[in-house]
């Protein structure tokens, strides 16, 4: 194995990782503060995806301001998850377990809405001239492929200091961390799960968009994206957005070595075996606090 | 009976048992007494087998049972009540009381083989039960439907009827009405004439110094006090560790 | 007309098995068991592979239903401490681990190829290859396990379930096993699945792995929470309702591209409208926790 | 107000069963001798569906001629068996045979659904023609099954004669393993070409969810082939391999042994990097009248410049099962012989339709090449 190959596989592999992130901050940043699986999240992002399909492709509006009105869809649309579904079996005190299963038939209904509003046909937001990419000492990496790892790199840094210094978000640590002394010290909590999911779902957005162009959209895009960023976020550590971003990164980098050696059919073998080991034996994940997995 | 010795356990950096001794003989009611926070609950978490200890031993009849899983605990004879309700929610009253009577119940081909039918000894041991809580009427009830006292009562009951040699209960009357508080002490005072033995936490004083013949006083994770209820009254120790706070 | 409704029949028999098992499991022993396709997937491989191999469909019909068991022994084992949605994480992760080894494992399990020629299961001779007769072969299996179920559920031991799924805590600290209750409730389930999945094989006679994959659990969870937790009768009815209910679309004049969709968007629908309205479904006794 | 709520439920169940039974009863129409039913086992919904479009299209064409030039109404029942799931197909097999009581089904997208619908149809003996399964063991599914596609063997084995005679010397493949036919191509394609003293210098795979390829390029890359094997079923993945091997650099002849990337959607969407990708397409039948009339009125009807996949299989296999129909005195044993009666006769627009005794046709084998945005014959 020469230098410029393992170079290459890390590239692939953090190009990975770093599309992974994209999916899976979201997905912990909703789970650190409501403490539930929200299994929609894939599904918010492919409808966002086809969103920017519709608005670029089919009708032609410019691509930044198409971006715009999909990013505020994105966040709408898990907005409104949150309304008419969540919050409403959140007042009738659901357990975990309910909101997952709602999460999952609120995933397929989407899904099938996609393919019934978009059909089942391939699309491809066509906006970069494809072309070879950059060397790096053998490596090969794309401009947009660069974009992405800033882009989930620039979240990582944006959701730090969110969390750390704006009110909002130590608003969003105090819920996360003990809901009923936030309650107490004047913070509404309801109101911090619906920010939660207006800004959780705007990264899905954004996700949506970079997803979007790197790859096709398919209407069933949402739930293997869905898989691939809980996956990632349960081995960072549920409920912990930087540990969600290492383990997307991680997740991405092994996969890539691992198919290097084994048949690449193994792929999602590899992923699902490490999701299995760590739920089994390491359920808090490599940065997550112990919690109620184990009581 | 019961020896515990040395015991430590410790919450992230909190002390909440530490260097515990005391033991209990048999046939007596011991009282555990002590501020909030004393280690109370983490004492009977620890017998119980809810918890596991740092350090230190519990022994119980001569064996160490300080690391036995909580149904290996009842099944050498210790039953527990808890503080917080633990009644089977969607099970009637009678079904409640109908499985702490043996173990029978677990053994899988026995049961779909009709091997373990409720015979009449089961049901009698149970409606007795029942008439003693006068509870009678409630038999066909879902846990969930009763009120608080009532599941007080019930979980009392469930908990004399799991086969024991040793009683723990925490906090049997806290929270209920003064009619029912009677009606709880009479049945303690009952046990206590059958010779059982009982190790009660308790807030209520005067309940308690009418019903032990021994008293622990806990105070940061370690016993501070021990002696008779006349006694413990008097003690300045104990006086200090309440007021302190 | 008729020979349709028996196709129809002969599938709310499999789903039976499968919802009621996977009742046993969620409903009445709060295990919230998301892998249960994990076990069909099993069973219809196994009957399938050892019926391929000239071994009689009675023995591939119970091997199935024991080596899924036995699949749910070495789940019960490791995921026996983890509760709620940690739990249903895990046996989601089981069902793609099952998915993926089926798809790979191309010496044994054909991979994508799939198994096709799987015959028509005879017994001592009589032949089950025309669909009534596999009606009365499902109908008499899925009658026998709704009266194993009720046996256990109605049974001393069927409390100590209910118990455990109330209170665990409390179950242990009254001297249960709640260990070894929690796995002979899995095995039973996994059991049941896998024998549902040799029906499956056997009647279809073409199995391949996208046939199981993991989004396969949402009907029948469906049938199981639509129907109510801790509730056979309520399972039941729910099974048929959720068989027959997307026939009609079949028929009214929707143009057939959306039928799919439809029938997907008609089972999502029904789900949350029921967690949002009727927790505890149509008759059930108790709500998902 | 317990007992009004399971009144409601009763109620409901009901409404529910009697909505069922009516819609099942007034669908049982009575069929007349001029009416020919055809079922059509089409793939609508799921990832699939794009690639199998042209069936239901080219039935439909089929239908619109069929009623211009024979005395004869087509009553066509098309149904989505819901990406190859089989279940499904085992549901509207039944359905066919004991509701519609169609006189033959068109059909059967993925190999493996015809596979399952086989027994079916040999038991309910009701002739099934497929106008797109293609792995080799469809041959043997039985007396009732018949195809107007090619059967995979040969055209794999040609396609890696023609890499071997383009002068390439050693071939990489990359197969989809979550689609049968593709594994059976890829190892047949592969095992021919070695026999021909070609170097197979690496094998990687991939599955249909699969949307980043990036290091399966990198391993064959490194294994520095002249020319690639690509054996996938989504035109979707065509457009990202070749995306990802234009960026890594990978500038190697693409050929692939299957008709996937005859898809307008490549044209439009992937129009750059496709270009100069082999493929095969079965069939060389001659630029009849009938053919260009037919192309002609696709690009009317559905505005695209090139008729996609199957259509033609499709349609013929609307023809020849009419046809037979027409000619036999309408029991079903007698639909299945004349079908090889009237297929020696028959003009197909998608080549040569004579059916062999396994139900099989045998067209030639012809290369296409993608080339500035046009599908062009090599």
């Amino acid at each position: 194995m020469s230098l410029s190959i393992i170079l290459q596989l890390l590239v692939n592999g953090l190009v990975a990782g770093a599309i992974y992130s994209l999916v899976s901050s979201g997905f912990s940043l909703i789970y650190s503060v409501n403490k539930f699986v929200h299994f929609a999240h894939g599904a918010v992002i492919a409808f966002s995806a086809y969103v920017l399909y519709y608005l670029f492709s089919t009708l032609g509006i410019s691509f930044w301001f198409a971006v715009v009105l999909s990013l505020i869809f994105s966040a709408l649309l898990g907005y409104a998850t949150n309304e008419l579904i969540y919050k409403q079996l959140r007042k009738r005190k659901s357990s975990p377990v309910i909101l997952l299963v709602s999460g999952l038939g609120f995933l397929i209904f989407l899904e099938s809405l996609i393919l019934i509003f978009f059909g089942a046909d391939v699309k491809v937001i066509n906006l970069i001239k494809v072309t070879k990419g950059l060397e790096f000492m053998g490596a090969i990496i794309t401009p947009l492929q660069i974009v992405i790892i800033l882009v989930s790199i620039a979240l990582l840094i944006f959701l730090f200091i969110f969390m750390k210094k704006f009110k909002l978000g130590k608003a969003m640590r105090a819920v996360s961390d003990n809901k009923e002394v936030a309650e107490i010290v004047g913070i509404s909590s309801e109101k911090i799960y619906s920010w939660s999911f207006i800004i959780g779902s705007a990264i899905a957005g954004i996700a949506a968009v970079l997803i979007g162009l790197e790859q096709n959209l398919e209407p069933t895009m949402g739930t293997n994206l869905m898989i691939k960023g809980m996956t990632a976020s349960i081995i960072g550590g549920i409920g912990s957005v930087p540990g969600a971003i290492l383990g997307s990164f991680l997740l991405g980098i092994l996969e890539n070595f691992g198919i290097w050696f084994l048949p690449s059919g193994y792929k999602d073998a590899i992923v699902f075996t490490l999701l299995f080991i760590f739920l089994l034996f390491r359920p808090q994940g490599l940065l997550g606090i112990k919690r109620r997995a184990e009581k | 009976m019961l020896k515990i010795k040395n015991l430590t356990k410790n919450f992230g950096g909190v002390k909440a048992v530490k260097s515990c001794d005391f033991d209990i003989k048999e046939n007596t009611i011991t009282a555990l007494i002590g501020p909030n926070g004393s280690g109370k609950s983490t004492i009977f978490n620890l017998i119980s087998g809810v918890l596991v200890p740092d350090s230190g031993k519990i022994i119980f009849d001569g064996v160490d049972i300080s690391c036995f899983s909580p149904e290996n605990i009842s099944n050498v004879g210790i039953s527990r009540l808890f503080q917080k309700s633990q009644l089977f929610d969607n099970l009637t009253v009678r079904e409640n009381l109908l499985l702490s009577l043996d173990n029978e119940d677990t053994k899988f081909w026995k049961n779909i083989f009709g091997r373990n039918k409720i015979n009449k000894k089961k049901e009698d041991l149970v409606s007795e039960m029942l008439t003693s809580i006068e509870m009678n009427y409630f038999a066909s009830r879902l846990g969930r439907e009763l009120s608080f006292g009532q599941k007080r009562l019930v979980e009392i009951a469930r908990t004399i009827l799991n086969p024991h040699k040793f009683l723990i209960l925490d906090e049997p009357v806290a929270g209920v009405n003064p009619k029912l508080r009677r009606k709880i002490s009479d049945i303690l005072i009952d046990l206590k004439k059958k010779g059982e033995t009982i190790l009660i936490v308790e807030h209520d004083m005067n309940f308690i110094f009418k019903l032990a013949d021994d008293v622990i006083v806990l105070d940061e994770g370690a016993v501070i006090a021990r002696g008779s209820p006349e006694k413990i009254k008097e003690s300045k120790k104990v006086l200090e560790a309440y007021l302190g706070n | 007309m008729e020979a349709y409704f028996i196709h129809l029949i002969i599938l709310i028999g499999i789903y039976l098995i499968l919802a009621m098992s996977l009742q046993l499991s969620i409903g009445y022993t709060g295990l919230m068991n998301f892998g249960h396709i994990a076990f069909y997937s099993i069973g219809a491989y196994v009957s399938a592979l050892f019926t391929l191999n000239d071994i009689p469909f009675v023995v591939a019909f119970i091997s199935a239903g024991i080596i899924a068991g036995l699949f749910g022994l070495l789940l019960s084992i490791p995921t026996n401490k983890l509760k709620g949605d940690y739990l249903a994480l895990a046996t989601i992760a089981f069902t793609f681990v099952v998915y993926v080894v089926s798809l790979n494992w191309v010496s044994l399990t054909r991979g994508p190829l799939g198994l096709p020629g799987i015959p028509k299961p005879s017994i001592l001779g009589l032949s089950f290859s025309s669909n009534i007769m596999f009606l009365i072969l499902v109908a008499i299996v899925a009658i026998v396990v709704y009266f194993f179920i009720r046996r256990i559920i109605d049974s001393p031991f069927g409390k100590v379930l209910e118990a455990t799924r109330d209170n665990e805590l409390a179950t242990r600290v009254l001297g249960k096993n709640t260990f070894k209750i929690k796995s002979v409730s899995l095995v039973i389930s996994a059991f049941l699945a896998g024998i549902a999945g040799s029906l499956y094989a056997h009647y279809i006679t073409y199995i391949d792995p996208s046939s199981f994959s993991m989004m396969q659990i949402a009907p029948i969870l469906c049938m199981v929470i639509i129907g109510g937790l801790a509730s056979l009768k309520g399972t039941i009815i729910a099974t048929i309702i959720l068989v027959l209910l997307p026939e009609p679309l079949r028929f009214i004049g929707f143009s057939s591209s959306i039928v799919g969709p439809m029938r997907q968007i008609i089972y999502a629908l029904i789900l949350l409208v029921i967690l949002l309205y009727k927790p505890k479904g149509f008759f059930g006794k108790v709500e998902l926790e | 107000m317990k007992k009004q709520n399971k009144i409601y439920w009763i109620v409901g169940v009901v409404v529910v069963i009697l909505i069922i039974i009516l819609s099942f009863i007034t669908n049982r129409k009575e069929s007349s001798s001029e009416v020919v039913k055809i079922g059509v086992l089409g793939d609508l919904t799921g990832d699939l569906s794009s690639l199998f479009r042209g069936v239901p299209r080219g039935v439909d064409m089929a239908k619109l001629d069929i009623e211009k030039e024979k005395d004869v109404k087509l009553q066509i029942f098309l149904e989505d068996q819901e990406s190859c799931n089989p279940q499904n197909t085992i549901s509207l097999m039944n359905k066919f045979i004991n509701i519609d009581k169609v006189d033959f089904v068109v059909g059967g997208s993925c190999s493996g659904t015809t596979l399952v619908a086989a027994p079916l149809a040999n038991e309910g003996k009701l002739p099934i023609i497929s106008p797109v399964s293609s792995v080799p063991n469809i041959t043997e599914a039985g007396g009732y099954v018949f195809r107007t596609y090619i059967s995979d063997s040969e055209r794999t084995e040609k396609s890696a004669e023609l890499a071997y005679s383009l002068g390439f010397r050693r071939m990489a493949v990359l197969k989809d393993i979550s689609a049968e036919t593709e594994v059976s191509s890829s190892s047949g394609g592969r095992k021919r070409f070695e026999e021909l003293g070609g170097v197979v210098v690496s094998d990687e795979s991939l599955t249909i969810n699969d949307k980043d390829f990036k290091t399966q390029l990198s391993k064959i890359k490194l294994s520095k082939p002249d020319v690639l094997f690509l054996c996938v079923i989504s035109p979707g993945q065509i457009s990202i391999i070749t995306k990802q091997m234009k960026e890594l650099g990978l500038d190697i002849q693409i050929i692939m042994p299957n008709e996937i990337a005859q898809n307008n959607e490549l044209l439009v969407e992937a129009k750059e990097y496709v270009d100069g990708l082999i493929y095969t397409l079965p069939g060389d039948a001659p630029l009849s009248d009938k053919l260009i009339q037919l192309k002609d009125y696709y690009k009317l009807i559905y505005n695209e410049e090139a008729i996609p996949i199957y259509t033609l299989e499709a349609y013929d296999a609307v023809w020849l099962g009419t046809l037979a129909v027409l000619k036999s005195d309408r029991t079903k044993e007698s639909i299945k012989d004349s079908l090889y009666q009237v297929s020696q006769d028959y003009k197909g627009v998608s080549g040569d339709v004579e059916f062999d005794e396994n139900g099989d046709v045998h067209k030639s084998v012809v290369f296409y090449q993608i080339k500035d945005g046009k599908f062009i014959r090599y």
